[in-house]
This record gives structure tokens, sequence and C-alpha cells, in this order.
């Protein structure tokens, strides 16, 4: 599964592979000046909530190997702040080389990475943003810019709705969160309540989706028995989409492109998983916002320049893109980039 | 040897099982310093331990008590994410001041006291159920009461979080070659002070000794002349008090409320309870034994975590593996000594 | 008006859904005196004493102590009042040490003083000649000495009144002597004692009044000397009785044809309670018994043959046939049947009907596939109620309403539903009154007559003696003598018990 | 009149009908039924009623089980979430074999389903063999599968997650093509109805209740109350495993730690709502099930009123709590005794005029 995965992430995103050799060759030239023999690495994941987590976890597992020189330990927080709080002041306590931190929730990391820096151990921040006090308590950020993420599902939404000749007005969107508070449903909320207003579309409701299937489903069910002409699900992640698609289908409705015809349109975003490419190749998903979990390699760079004192950039963002299996809209403009729509043939 | 066993005979449940888990928390401890090394011999791994887990010790002694009346309480976790977002809410919309917030969560763990007690003291409701509901009674409310998760900015209120407690003469040098003193949080000193105060209830107050009296045999205990709806109400006001205690201090160690919030700290409380010596039929039972228990607990974790087993199920799972060594130890030590007495 | 009373209740009402307890009930105690309060089964004593006690509230009446009214809400205000029991079963709690057994729910103190507890805990021990440490965990006791630590509990209270529900049940004549000698004394300090027992011996042998209940009502107050046994009998019952003489009159079971093979046989069988391996048989229509003191191993004995404990050793053989019995369940399919010593703990399943409880053992041997019907239950449970007069409202009743004696009738029905070869009873008349235990020593005799092999074992050696053909004597779990015939008198007994060589 | 109320059924029942009539009185499109179409094609009826005997299917067999585990043990089975958990994820590991989304079935859905009965039941003779051997609190031997269940169900498929692709499994949890009612219903009726054979004939309930009253008497009379409690668990296991094919069939995927959440809680509930003690000995089955349909009545009912699904458990708190102090015989002694006092005040009254 993974190397499915891995083999479509190399479609979308090339220069991120290549990425890997490079590093991976200087790595080897490296290893010989450490005395200590392994760089050891803490990273505390979130959880395995989404496919998206999962990639992400096999992403930085896949990098940091013993046979490159690297000693990953790494800590499941299963979505509890405090687990990580607990487990990097276990990792400062095992005096590792790096931590890596995915935040469950952007707010209450100050007294820990001040620990952390006292402790004279850098920290990288992947994912989600933290909202610290001092930007110097963690070294460099990468992550996916999730606003321009929903303003580019939103953008294509707005293009194809033109080409449609679908009056604004008769879009109703209901929008399924994520976890409340995480940078990802923040930027994407963001970008659809900007959408909205710029276009005039009916947002009907936010519902708290937590970026789960069991979640998404119960939220669309109750949203579906709530409201009779909602036309568009905005899921804010794929696990989230695939439980709205059920609910759509149990309440006895149907999923896809034509909403003038009563069907249901399913926007997400992640595009990951096998079944999210499917779904969105057989058209159950409209469009699908790339969001890439493929952090390892771009954290091995920044290590890499840090173990020989080069300062990295603050925030790096990985390179996204954007699917539909659908051929009407072929590339979108946001703040002057024009991105290609990848359409997914059947 | 003849006296060995005798010593083994005479000693009460209570005792016997306490000796076993205080043996058996050394053991894995020098047992994670051999295989794990470096990490364990920091006094700091230890304090952590204590910082990360004082509110379930606290929670622990409630539930061990009610436990020794027989009873048992599945509320305090509940209880303990109702006290973090209320009073997360109260300092941060209504900007409150810290004294008042402790002074809320006091009064909730008085509020469930008081409904639990009456349920099951006075109403002879099975005590399972009570706190069932009163379990889900709390987490409902957690989400009527605000259902995003939030971290406290109350200036008051965060330099309380991060008052550190310096322990005299411990620490360690760490990487950059520093000494650090070792130190404790707050709820560190709250949940000891509570460990000895419950144990001196338990050991020497006639309250305690009924405690006792009543989980070994309730109908005895009402012929011995103890009033034994008053004890099991007794029982579940202090165990509820010190859930909203418990709760605070573990507030204190988040600095957030959120409705996921002490997920399944009741079960860790019950099993950290057993490990300690503490039977669920009531009667027999230590606070000292309750604290080894959270210890021996927490240890786990650490080494399963330490150990690179890095999926987090293998918690699960080691701690489930243990909970069950310890059950079958404890099974086959009572019918032993029962045999031996009867012969 | 009595100037001396002590204790006195007047005109007490005490009723339970169906059934009323008590009424209109007095009773007086007076100073320094030991007054046996005596009844039936189901007369009403226990509800009484328990109103006494405050573990019930009463309807109506008043209850005055030293000529000022008390209120008894709860056993704590009847300590208070200077009112302690010690109850049948032993009601103390088995994870405390003795001495906390001893002090617990009697003082105000917030603070427990373990030393002075446990010191004046090992005096009183010593003093009562108790082998228990005051620091030992109760429940590490025997069984004996739990109900003298709570006698001593009860003693130490320095108690007005003192009442002692069947205290003697479980302790051996010895240690009944101790406890006689203890009442003695207490009464010369004046304390007024309440004493319960169905022991005759034991109420002659200690009291100076009695006051005798039937159904709910009080029958009269007595001096001792002025109601002679068998009148104490009849005012129990409420009729004059023959029955007595009828059964002495019998001489059981000598027209036994012992020359056959027995129905059952075992060889060297011991069992993991510890008993030394014995041998023993029985004979077609036979009754005999087992004796000796508590403890001696009756009870092991009979057990080892049903393999109700875990037999190490021996064979049994059944009309001459080696039969394999590990479990109850193999001991039922060869047509043995037990009703165990102790009914609440090991006969009567409580909340079980009375029907329910009838059918179990022969429905457990007719397999777990083959439910009886309702309408067979129903006939079975109809034929055994009437068949041994069971006193209940219905067969559907749960059998922990009935009283005592009935509930072993029960048992004794579900026993002889599944038509055993050999039915062992073991104290089947224990706690019963003194009507049923004639109606089951009866019983006994005419199920012998019609061919049934019976173990009889009771506490009550005249009782063994009017049933019995043959005894098997015990003492410390082996079987140390055989009577029959002309053996068969209290005073040979009493002395193969005590294994002197006279 | 008093013997109907005092019949153990009517607690559950007068619990049902006065929440049916609340929902009448408030809204009687609760008991709108419409015939639909749903995604494949199929005629499906919809509704609030459907909701509750669909959803209420699984809760309903674990009643089942969980009100003979109370009756003989005395205690109850806290680790059946877990327990699904891993019953689930077991025939999504033997459906996919080694690839995780795969487009066919590698092994029959029906061997599927023995593979992960025999797992669940296995499970449940581990839980049983610690209760009955070992002499553990069934509360606590089980709170050893509570916690180590869900990880152990995340392990048998390697932490991922299978989806099944293929339409048929879906019909466990959902719709046959043709038939409108939910299947989970028709299982969860089997079920039912098994049981009820079963207690008519065999001797399941007079063992258990025996075992659960007087465990040292049962044995004098010949039934092996090790063999009985360890059976109860092992049957548990089996209706473990029936709810858990539902539940995976619902979702054709499984999320370990969400899968049958709190289900335990719910299925505790249902024992305690129909009326049967917790602390074992008799137990009424009928009670027992019709109280897993209060609960989902409830849940139906609180959802209808858009109660969000975090705050649901208080108000079921409320509901239940003022259900076991109905039912509480200390309460209803007291009610009765006041009731008493007013009409004997009354006729005192009437007396002195």
């Amino acid at each position: 599964m993974f190397l499915s995965v891995f083999s479509m992430a190399g479609c979308t995103s090339v220069s991120s592979v290549e990425d890997i050799e490079e590093v991976a060759d200087t790595q080897n030239v490296m290893e010989d000046d450490t005395d200590e023999g392994l760089i050891v690495i803490g990273f505390s994941q979130v959880g395995a909530e989404s496919d998206w987590r999962k990639a992400n976890t096999e992403s930085m597992v896949k990098t940091f190997t013993r046979e490159k020189g690297y000693d990953l330990i790494l800590e499941d927080a299963q979505q509890k702040q405090q687990n990580q709080i607990t487990a990097i002041r276990t990792f400062i306590q095992r005096e590792v080389d790096y931590i890596v931190l995915a935040p469950v929730t952007e707010d209450g990391w100050d007294t820990v990475l001040t620990e952390a820096k006292d402790a004279g151990i850098p920290v990288i921040i992947v994912d989600r943003m933290v909202n610290v006090s001092d930007p110097e308590l963690f070294k460099c950020w990468v992550g996916s810019d999730f606003e321009l993420e929903g303003r580019k599902a939103c953008e294509w939404l707005r293009n194809y709705c033109e080409n449609k000749e679908i009056a604004p007005e008769e879009v109703n969107i209901v929008d399924i969160q994520g976890t409340a508070g995480a940078s990802s449903q923040i930027g994407r909320t963001k970008g659809l309540k900007d959408a909205v207003r710029a276009n005039g579309w009916n947002l009907l409701e936010e519902a708290a989706g937590e970026y789960t299937q069991a979640k998404g489903r119960e939220a669309t069910s109750r949203l579906l028995r709530k409201y009779d002409n909602i036309n568009v699900v905005y899921c804010e992640n794929d696990n989230e989409a695939f439980g709205a698609i059920e609910a759509i289908e149990s309440a006895g409705r149907k999923v896809g492109n034509n909403i003038t015809a009563g069907q249901i349109m399913v926007i997400s975003f992640d595009g990951v998983s096998d079944q999210a490419i499917e779904y969105a190749k057989n058209g159950k998903i409209s469009c699908i916002g790339e969001c890439n979990p493929l952090h390892g390699p771009r954290v091995e760079k920044i290590i890499q320049n840090l173990q020989q004192g080069v300062t990295p950039d603050k925030y790096e963002y990985v390179d996204e893109d954007i699917f539909s299996g659908d051929s009407t809209v072929t590339s979108i403009e946001v703040d002057d980039s024009v991105y290609t729509i990848k359409i997914l043939g059947k | 040897m003849s006296k060995l066993s005798n010593k083994f005979k005479d000693m009460t449940d209570t005792n016997l099982l306490l000796t076993i888990t205080i043996v058996v928390f050394f053991l894995m401890y020098i047992g994670a310093i051999v295989f794990q090394g470096k990490g364990f011999l920091k006094p700091q791994t230890f304090f952590n331990i204590l910082n990360t887990n004082a509110a379930l010790i606290i929670l622990a002694c409630g539930m061990s008590l009610v436990m020794i009346t027989g009873g048992i309480d599945i509320s305090v976790g509940g209880v303990t994410a109702l006290v973090s977002m209320c009073c997360a809410v109260y300092l941060d919309y209504k900007g409150g001041n810290v004294a008042v917030s402790m002074i809320i969560a006091i009064l909730i763990g008085l509020a469930y006291g008081l409904v639990q007690g009456f349920l099951v003291a006075y109403l002879d409701i099975q005590p399972f159920i009570v706190s069932l509901a009163g379990m889900f009674f709390a987490r409902g409310m957690t989400t009527i009461v605000n259902t995003n998760p939030f971290n406290v900015v109350n200036p008051d209120f965060v330099a309380l979080k991060d008052t550190r407690i310096i322990v005299p003469g411990m620490g360690s040098v760490n990487k950059l070659g520093k000494y650090v003193n070792a130190y404790v949080e707050i709820g560190v000193i709250v949940a000891l002070v509570i460990v000895i105060v419950m144990f001196c209830i338990l050991r020497w107050t006639k309250l305690g000794r009924s405690f006792y009296a009543v989980g070994g045999n309730k109908q005895s205990a009402l012929m011995l002349g103890i009033n034994v709806k008053h004890t099991k109400f007794m029982s579940h006001i202090i165990c509820s008090l010190l859930a909203g205690i418990g709760g605070y201090v573990y507030f204190l160690h988040v600095g957030s409320g959120a409705v996921t919030h002490a997920q399944g700290a009741e079960m860790n409380a019950i099993a950290s309870s057993i490990i300690g010596g503490t039977m669920l039929t009531g009667g027999v039972g230590n606070i000292i034994g309750t604290f080894f228990g959270v210890l021996s607990l927490s240890t786990i974790q650490n080494i399963v975590a330490s150990a690179g087993l890095d999926q987090a199920w293998w918690t699960g799972i080691t701690i489930a593996a243990m909970l069950c060594i310890f059950l079958v130890v404890q099974s086959v030590v009572m019918a032993r000594k029962k045999r031996a007495i009867k012969k | 008006m009595d100037n001396n009373a002590l204790l006195s209740l007047r005109g007490i009402y005490k009723s339970f859904p169906g059934v009323k307890a008590l009424q209109n009930v007095d009773f007086t105690l007076r100073k320094g005196e030991i007054h046996a309060l005596m009844g039936e089964n189901g007369a009403g004593k226990s509800t009484l004493i328990k109103v006494l006690t405050g573990v019930y509230t009463k309807d109506e009446g008043e209850i005055s102590l030293e000529g000022s009214d008390v209120i008894i809400r709860s056993p704590e205000d009847a300590q208070h009042a200077g009112i302690s029991t010690v109850y049948q079963e032993i009601t103390l709690c088995p994870n405390l040490s003795v001495a906390e057994n001893m002090y617990i729910g009697r003082s105000d103190d917030v603070i427990q003083n373990w030393k002075a507890m446990n010191a004046g805990a090992d005096k009183m021990l010593k003093s009562l000649d108790i082998p228990a440490k005051a620091t030992q965990q109760l429940g590490s006791c025997s069984i004996a000495v739990q109900q003298m630590v709570a006698i001593a509990r009860a003693v130490d209270m320095d108690c007005k009144v003192l009442i002692l529900d069947e205290p003697t049940s479980s302790l051996d004549d010895n240690e009944v002597q101790k406890l006689f000698g203890l009442m003695r004394e207490l009464k010369a300090r004046g304390v007024g004692i309440i004493f319960v027992t169905h022991f005759l011996d034991q109420v002659y042998e200690v009291c100076d009044r009695i006051t005798v209940l039937r159904d709910g009502k009080l029958v009269g107050e007595y001096e001792i000397k002025d109601l002679p046994r068998v009148q104490l009998v009849s005012k129990m019952l409420g009729k004059e009785l023959d029955d007595l003489s009828d059964i002495k009159s019998e001489t059981a079971g000598s027209s036994v044809d012992t020359s056959g093979e027995p129905v059952i046989e075992a060889e060297g069988l011991s069992s993991t309670e510890g008993i030394r391996p014995f041998d023993f048989n029985i004979h077609k229509g036979e009754v005999n018994g087992f004796t000796g003191l508590l403890g001696s191993g009756r009870s092991e004995c009979v057990r080892a043959i049903f393999g109700a404990d875990r037999v190490v050793s021996g064979t049994v053989k059944k009309n001459g046939k080696t039969i394999k019995i590990n479990k109850p369940i193999d001991a039922m399919k060869n047509g043995i049947g037990y009703l165990p010593e102790d009914r609440k703990v090991d006969g009567i399943i409580g909340d079980l009907s009375v029907k329910e409880n009838i059918i179990l053992a022969l429905q457990v041997m007719k397999g777990f596939f083959k439910p009886f019907t309702k309408a067979e239950a129903n006939a079975f449970a109809d034929e055994y109620i009437k068949a041994l007069s069971i006193k209940t409202a219905s067969a559907d009743t749960p059998i922990k309403s009935l009283s005592g004696g009935n509930q072993q009738k029960c048992i004794l029905a579900r026993w002889l539903l599944t038509h055993p070869d050999y039915l062992i009873l073991d104290e089947p008349t224990r706690g019963i009154d003194v009507g049923t235990k004639v109606d089951i020593q009866k019983l006994v005799l005419k199920l012998a007559s019609e061919g049934m092999s019976i173990t009889f074992i009771s506490s009550e050696t005249d009782e063994m003696l009017r049933t019995c053909s043959r005894l098997i004597v015990m003492r410390d779990r082996r079987v140390v003598g055989e009577l029959k015939g002309e053996d068969l008198t209290q005073n040979k007994i009493m002395s193969t018990i005590a294994g002197g060589e006279a | 009149m008093s013997k109907i109320f005092k019949n153990q059924i009517f607690i559950p029942v007068a619990a049902l009908l006065l929440l049916m009539l609340f929902n009448l009185v408030i809204d009687p499109s609760f008991f709108k039924i419409s015939m639909g179409v749903n995604s494949a094609g199929n005629p499906v009826l919809s509704g609030y009623l459907i909701t509750i005997i669909n959803n209420g299917s699984e809760l309903a067999i674990l009643a089942i089980g969980m009100t003979l585990v109370t009756a003989a043990s005395g205690g109850q089975d806290i680790s059946v979430g877990a327990a699904i958990a891993i019953a689930g994820s077991t025939m999504l590991r033997v459906l996919c074999g080694t690839n995780t989304r795969p487009d066919t079935l590698s092994t029959p859905i029906f061997v599927a389903f023995i593979v992960g009965c025999l797992v669940a039941m296995a499970f449940g003779a581990f839980n049983g063999v610690l209760v009955s051997i070992f002499k553990i609190q069934p509360m606590v031997a089980t709170l050893i599968l509570y916690t180590a269940g869900r990880s152990i169900a995340a392990w048998i498929n390697n932490n991922e997650l299978p989806i099944i692709s293929d339409p048929k499994f879906g019909y466990y949890g959902g719709f046959i093509p043709g038939i409108p009612i939910p299947t989970p219903f028709f299982i969860a009726m089997a079920c039912v109805i098994i049981i009820f054979l079963v207690l008519k004939f065999t001797n399941l309930g007079l063992y258990t209740q025996a075992v659960g009253i007087n465990e040292s008497s049962s044995r004098l009379n010949g039934i092996n109350p090790v063999f009985i409690k360890w059976l109860t668990f092992v049957i548990l296991g089996a209706c473990v495993a029936v709810a858990a094919l539902i539940k995976v069939s619902r979702l054709s995927s499984i999320n370990y730690s969400v899968i049958a959440k709190d289900i335990e809680m719910d299925a505790i509930l249902a024992v305690a709502l129909g009326g049967n003690a917790l602390s074992g000995g008799k137990f009424n089955m009928a009670a027992s099930i019709i109280g897993a349909f209060v609960i989902q009545t409830l849940t139906t009912t609180l959802f209808k009123y858009n109660v969000p699904s975090d705050a649901l458990p208080a108000y079921k708190a409320i509901v239940v709590i003022a259900l076991v102090v109905f039912s509480a015989p200390t309460f209803r002694e007291a009610v009765s005794k006041f009731v008493k006092n007013i009409k004997g005040g009354k006729n005192k009254e009437v007396a002195n005029v």
C-alpha cells in the first residue's frame, strides 16, 4: 500500500523524490564524521487518525532508518497534546539530538519547547503550526499551506459552476470541519469562508468531523436530515469524505458532479489513499486538494543542514496539486499563480 | 523456613498484597535502568513520572477508597474533564481568578459526591450504574460547556502552572554541560499530601476502619454498630472530592480544557488500585500500594516508550499483560494462603 | 410491674409483606438473670431480637431500659444503649484484625489507638482462653474461634443486656462450657442475658426463666423450675406431645438384614480436606450415622463419599461394583443424595423458587438438553410440598422467604425426588424447631423401612440414638470406632468419642 | 394491576412506551416511515423507527450475552467493545488476505465470519478462564482485554485500514437488495429466537441462575459452576462476533479506536434497565433485550432533537438515573409509605370529623 502512495506522490511532486536521493548520498558521506554513530531523533506524531497521517508517519520511518545513520524514536500521542508534552519531556531526558513535533493543536507549547531549548535540543515542527511567544523556540517548520489548499479547491468549484452555468445562490454548502484548532482545519475553513463571501454561495452549516470517517458520517447524516437542499459537502479531509459519501448513499441520495440533477458534490482534501483517488476517478469525490504527507525527506534535509551548521529557512512549504475526475475545469488561478488540474482518467 | 511461612500466614491480606506490589515496582524500575540505561538513571525521569501522574495518584486514592468499601466509581475521569473544562472556561472567558477556579473544582467534586453517594448509599442503587451515569453526565456536560479544546492564557494561572519546586540535592548535567536541578510541579505536592492524609485516615480513624469493615462484610459491619449507609456515603463523597481536586491538578498540569481530557482515567485508576493490591471485592487495600500502583503503571508505559516499540498499541498490550500477571498472582497467592490456613 | 426489670418490651408489632411476624409481644428481662427465649422456627424469636438490636424497626410498641423509654433505630443505637449481641451467624469482618473486630463501632473517638486496642484485646482473649492473637486477621481463625471472638466483643462492652442468639451451634462441648461459665459470671455482675437456643439441655443447664413465643405471639413467661421439658415442648408446638415418645418406642433399624452385599462400600477413602483414609459400608434399608465432636471430620467423610471435596485415595463400590466418583454429579448418577450441613451456603438457592429448588437435582441428572416441561415441574413440586407439608405461599415463592425448617424440607424433597438408593443427611435438623425435627426423624425411619439406605449426622446424640442402628465414631479426623446394638447408649458413645481406655 | 407493576419486564416496557409517548406528543413525524431508494438502487424503508431497529440490533445481540454473563458470574464484561474491534479486524483480515484494498474477496464472507467468531469466542474463553478458574471479579478480569483489545485489533491488520469494496459484504449492516428492512434487524431477531429456543430446550437458564445465586450449592447439585461461567463468556464471545460482523459491514471498514466505542456501557445498561440485578442470579432475557431497544430509542430521540453526539451522554445519564431511581426498591418503598401516609392522614381526618 505504501509503495502505491509513494509512486502516486512521485507523479505529483517529482522534485521531492529527487531530493531524497541527493540527501541520502550526502548522508553516507556524513556518517563518518559523527563520533556518536547514530543521530537520535525523537518524533512526536499526533496519532494514526487518517490515511494522510499514516502516510506521513511512514514517510518519516522510511527516511530515518538505521542504515542511513538515524535512530528514530516514534511516539504516537493518540490525539492528545498531553501525551505529546510527556513525549517531549521523555526525549529531553533521553538527550536525543533532534525533536520533530507534529503538533495536535497550535496552542500551549511554550513551556515544553522552552525546556527543549534549554536542554539544547533543536525542534522541527511538521504539518500543523505552533503558536508560541518566541519564534526561536523551534528551528523551523515544514508543512502545507492549508489556506492555499482551501482556496484552490474553492476556485475549482467557482470555475466549475461558471462553466456549468450554476448560479452562486443555488450552491448550498455544508462544511464538515477537521479537528478544531488544527492548522489544517483553520486554513481550509478560512479558504472556504473567504470564497463563500466572495462568490455569494450559501454556507448552510459548519459541523465537527474531527478528521474521522465515523464523525464525518454522523455529521453528514444529521445535516442531510436537517437540510434537504444541500448540494455541496466540503470535507476537510478524505476520511471525512468517505464518511460523508456513506451517509449520503445510505440516505438514499447520490453523490456526483451533477448538482442540478439532485446529486450531491463532495469536495475533499489530502488525496493520499488509493481509495480517495479511486473515488475521484469515478466521480464520487468531485475534487481533491492534495496535501502532501511526505515530510521525511524535507526534514532530513533540514537536519543535514543543521548538522553542517547551516540555518535552514524558517518556513518550508511542500508542493501540492489538485485532482479531479472531471475535465470541465482544466486550470485555476490563485494569487496570480496558475495551477493545472490533474485530471484522473478512468 | 517455617517461620517465614508462618509470617506469610499471619500477614493481613492488605499487607501481603502491598508487599508484592512494592517489590515488583522496584524490580521493574531496576530492570528499566539495566535495560534502558541512562534515561531512567536521571532523577528527573522519575519526577516526570510523578509530574505526569500526580492527578492519577489523587484519582486512584479515591478509587481505592470506594473499592475498599466494596463499591466502584467510574465517573472520576469524567469529573476530571468536567473540572478542567469548567475552570478553563471560567478562567479565560470570565477572566476569573485562580482561587475561585479552585473552589469551582471542589464544588463540582462535592456535588458529584453528594448525588452519587446518596443514590448508592441511601437508595441502594448499584454503584457501577450510578457512576456510569455519572461518567456519561460529566462527559456530556463537558461538551455542553464547550466543545473545542483550548489553552488557558490567564496569567495568574499560567504562573501557577509553571511553578516548579526544586528537589534539593537532585539533578543532572544536560547535553550542554549545564547542571539542571530536578523539579516537581505543585500537583505532585498536592498528591503526596493527599496520599499521606488518606493513609492516615484509613489507618487511624474510626471512619477509615469503617470503610474496611463495610467492604469486608456489609451485614457484619451493620451488626457491629457501624452506620453502613453513612460510611458508603462518605466513601463516595471523599472519592468525588478527590476527583474534583485531582481534576484541578490535572488541569494545572495540562493548562487546557478539552472534551477528551482524562479519557480512560477511570480505568487507569482502577488498574493502579488493583496493581497496588486493592481488591474489587472490598475490604482489602492500601493507599501506599495504590501510590506504587500508579508508579508501576507509568513505569511500564515509560519502558514501552523508550524501548522503541513505536506503535501506540504496544502500550495497551503491555499494560494489559501486566494487569493480567498481577491479577493471576494475586489470585494464586490468596488461594494458597487460604489453603495454608485450613491446614 | 417488676421493680427489678432491666429491659422491658411492651406490645411489639412487626410485619413484613404478607407476614405478621410479631403481634403484641411483651418481654421482660430482669437484672442478673439468664432468660431463655424459646419457640419454633418462625415463631418470631429472631425478629424480636432484631427489633431489639435495631436491625429492624418495629411497627408499634415500646422498649424501655432501666425504666426509661429508649428508641433503637440501628445496631449502633443498641450498642450505645448497652445492648450487645452475638448472632448465630458470625457477624464480624473477616478482613479486619481480631482486635479491631472487638473494638470497631464502639467508641466515639475519631482516632484509633492501635496500641491500647491490641493490648486490651490480648488481655481479653487471654482471660477467656481464646487461642487467637489480637493482631491476627480474623479470617485466618477457625469458625469456633471467630464465634468466641464475637462473644468476647460482646462481653467486653460492659453491656447491661447481652443477647446470645444461638451462639453454641458452632461450638464444641468444651467451648460451650466455657461460655456457660462466662454467662454465669456476667449474671453475677448483674447483666441480663437473653439466650436463644434449640438445645433444651442447655436451657435447663443455665437459664432462670423462659419466655415462649409461637406464631409471632407471646405464649407466656415461666420460671424454669415450674416448666418441665415436656411442657415446654408442648407450649412451643401448641399441642400435647405424644409424638416424641412414639419415636422412642421404635427401636430403629433393628431388623436390617446386613448379611448381603452392602449398597455402598468405601475403602481407604480420603480427601483434600485432611481426613485419614477410612472404610465405610451401608446396607439396604439401614440407617447409620457419623458422630464425633465438631471438626472431628464427620462432614468431611460424607463429603468424600459424595465427591463434594476432591478425593485423593480410595475406592467406592456400589452393590459390589466399583464406581468412580470425582464430582457430585458422579455420585448422583450412582443413586447417592447429599443434604449438606450448611443449608444457607450449600443447600438452598435463595432467589430461585421452591419449585426450581425441588427439581434441581433431578433436572441436573436428567441432563442439560432435556429440561422438564412446566407441567412436569409443577407436578413434582406439588407432590412434595404436599408430602412433606412444606409451608409456602406457592411453588413459585422464592425459597429464601421460607422459614429455616421449610427450606430444609425443600432440600430434602429435592433429594427424595431423585429416588436415591443411598441418602446422606448431614445435620438435617440443625436450627430447626422441635416439630419439624420430629417430622424429619420419622421420615428417615419410614424411608429406611421402604429400603433406602441413609446416613444421618447430628450434633444431638439422642437424636442419633433414636434413628440410627449403627454409629461410626470419629475423633481428630479419623474413625475410632463403630457402635451398634447394645453399645448404642449415651455413655458408650461419649466414652468412645473421648477416647479413654475405659 | 400490582402484578403487572411488580413484573420485571414492566420497567423497560414502561420506559419504552414513555419514550414513544413523548415522541408522539412532541412530534408525531417520529413514527413516519417512508420508502426510498438507496444508492444501489434498492427500495429501502427509512424513518426513525427503522433507525432504532437498525442501530439497536448490535446492542440487543450483546445484551443477550451480557445478561447470561451477569447472571452466572455476578459481574459484567467491559471488554465487549474491544472484542468487537478484534473480531471485526480478524474478519477484515481474512477477507482481504494480504492486500488491504482488495477488488475481490480472498475468502467467502461465511468463512471470515466463522474465523472471527472463533477468535471472539477464544477471547471470551480467556476472560472466562480468568473469572471461573482464577476467581477474578469479571469487571477486573475483562479490564485486561478492555485495555489491550483495540491494540490487538490494530495489530491484526498491521494498523492498516482495510476496505472491502464488494457490495455483498455491505448487506449485513445495510440492506439486501429487494428487502426494504435493514438486515441487522433480521440478524438480531435470529439471535433472539435462537437464545429463546436455547433457553426453552436446554437448562442454560436454570444453571446460570443457580450458579449466580449460590455457586457452592449448585456444585453439590451436580452442576459444574466453573464450566457454566466459562460457557457464558464464550456465548458472549459469539454474540460479540455477530455484532462485529454488523459493525464492520456497516462501514465495510474498521476504525480501531472508535468502532463500538462505549458499547459495553450501553450493553450493561440494557441489562440493568431490564431490571436484572447486576450482582447476578435471576435474569429475564426479554427484559434485557427490550432494555437494549429502550437505549437505542433514547439515543435516536435525542439525535432527532439535534442533541450533538458528544452531549448525548449527559441526557442519557439523566434518563438512566431517573429509571434506576424509580426501580430502586428502597425508593419504591419510601414512595408507597408516603402515599399510605397521605391516605392514612385523610382517613384519620375523616374519622375525626
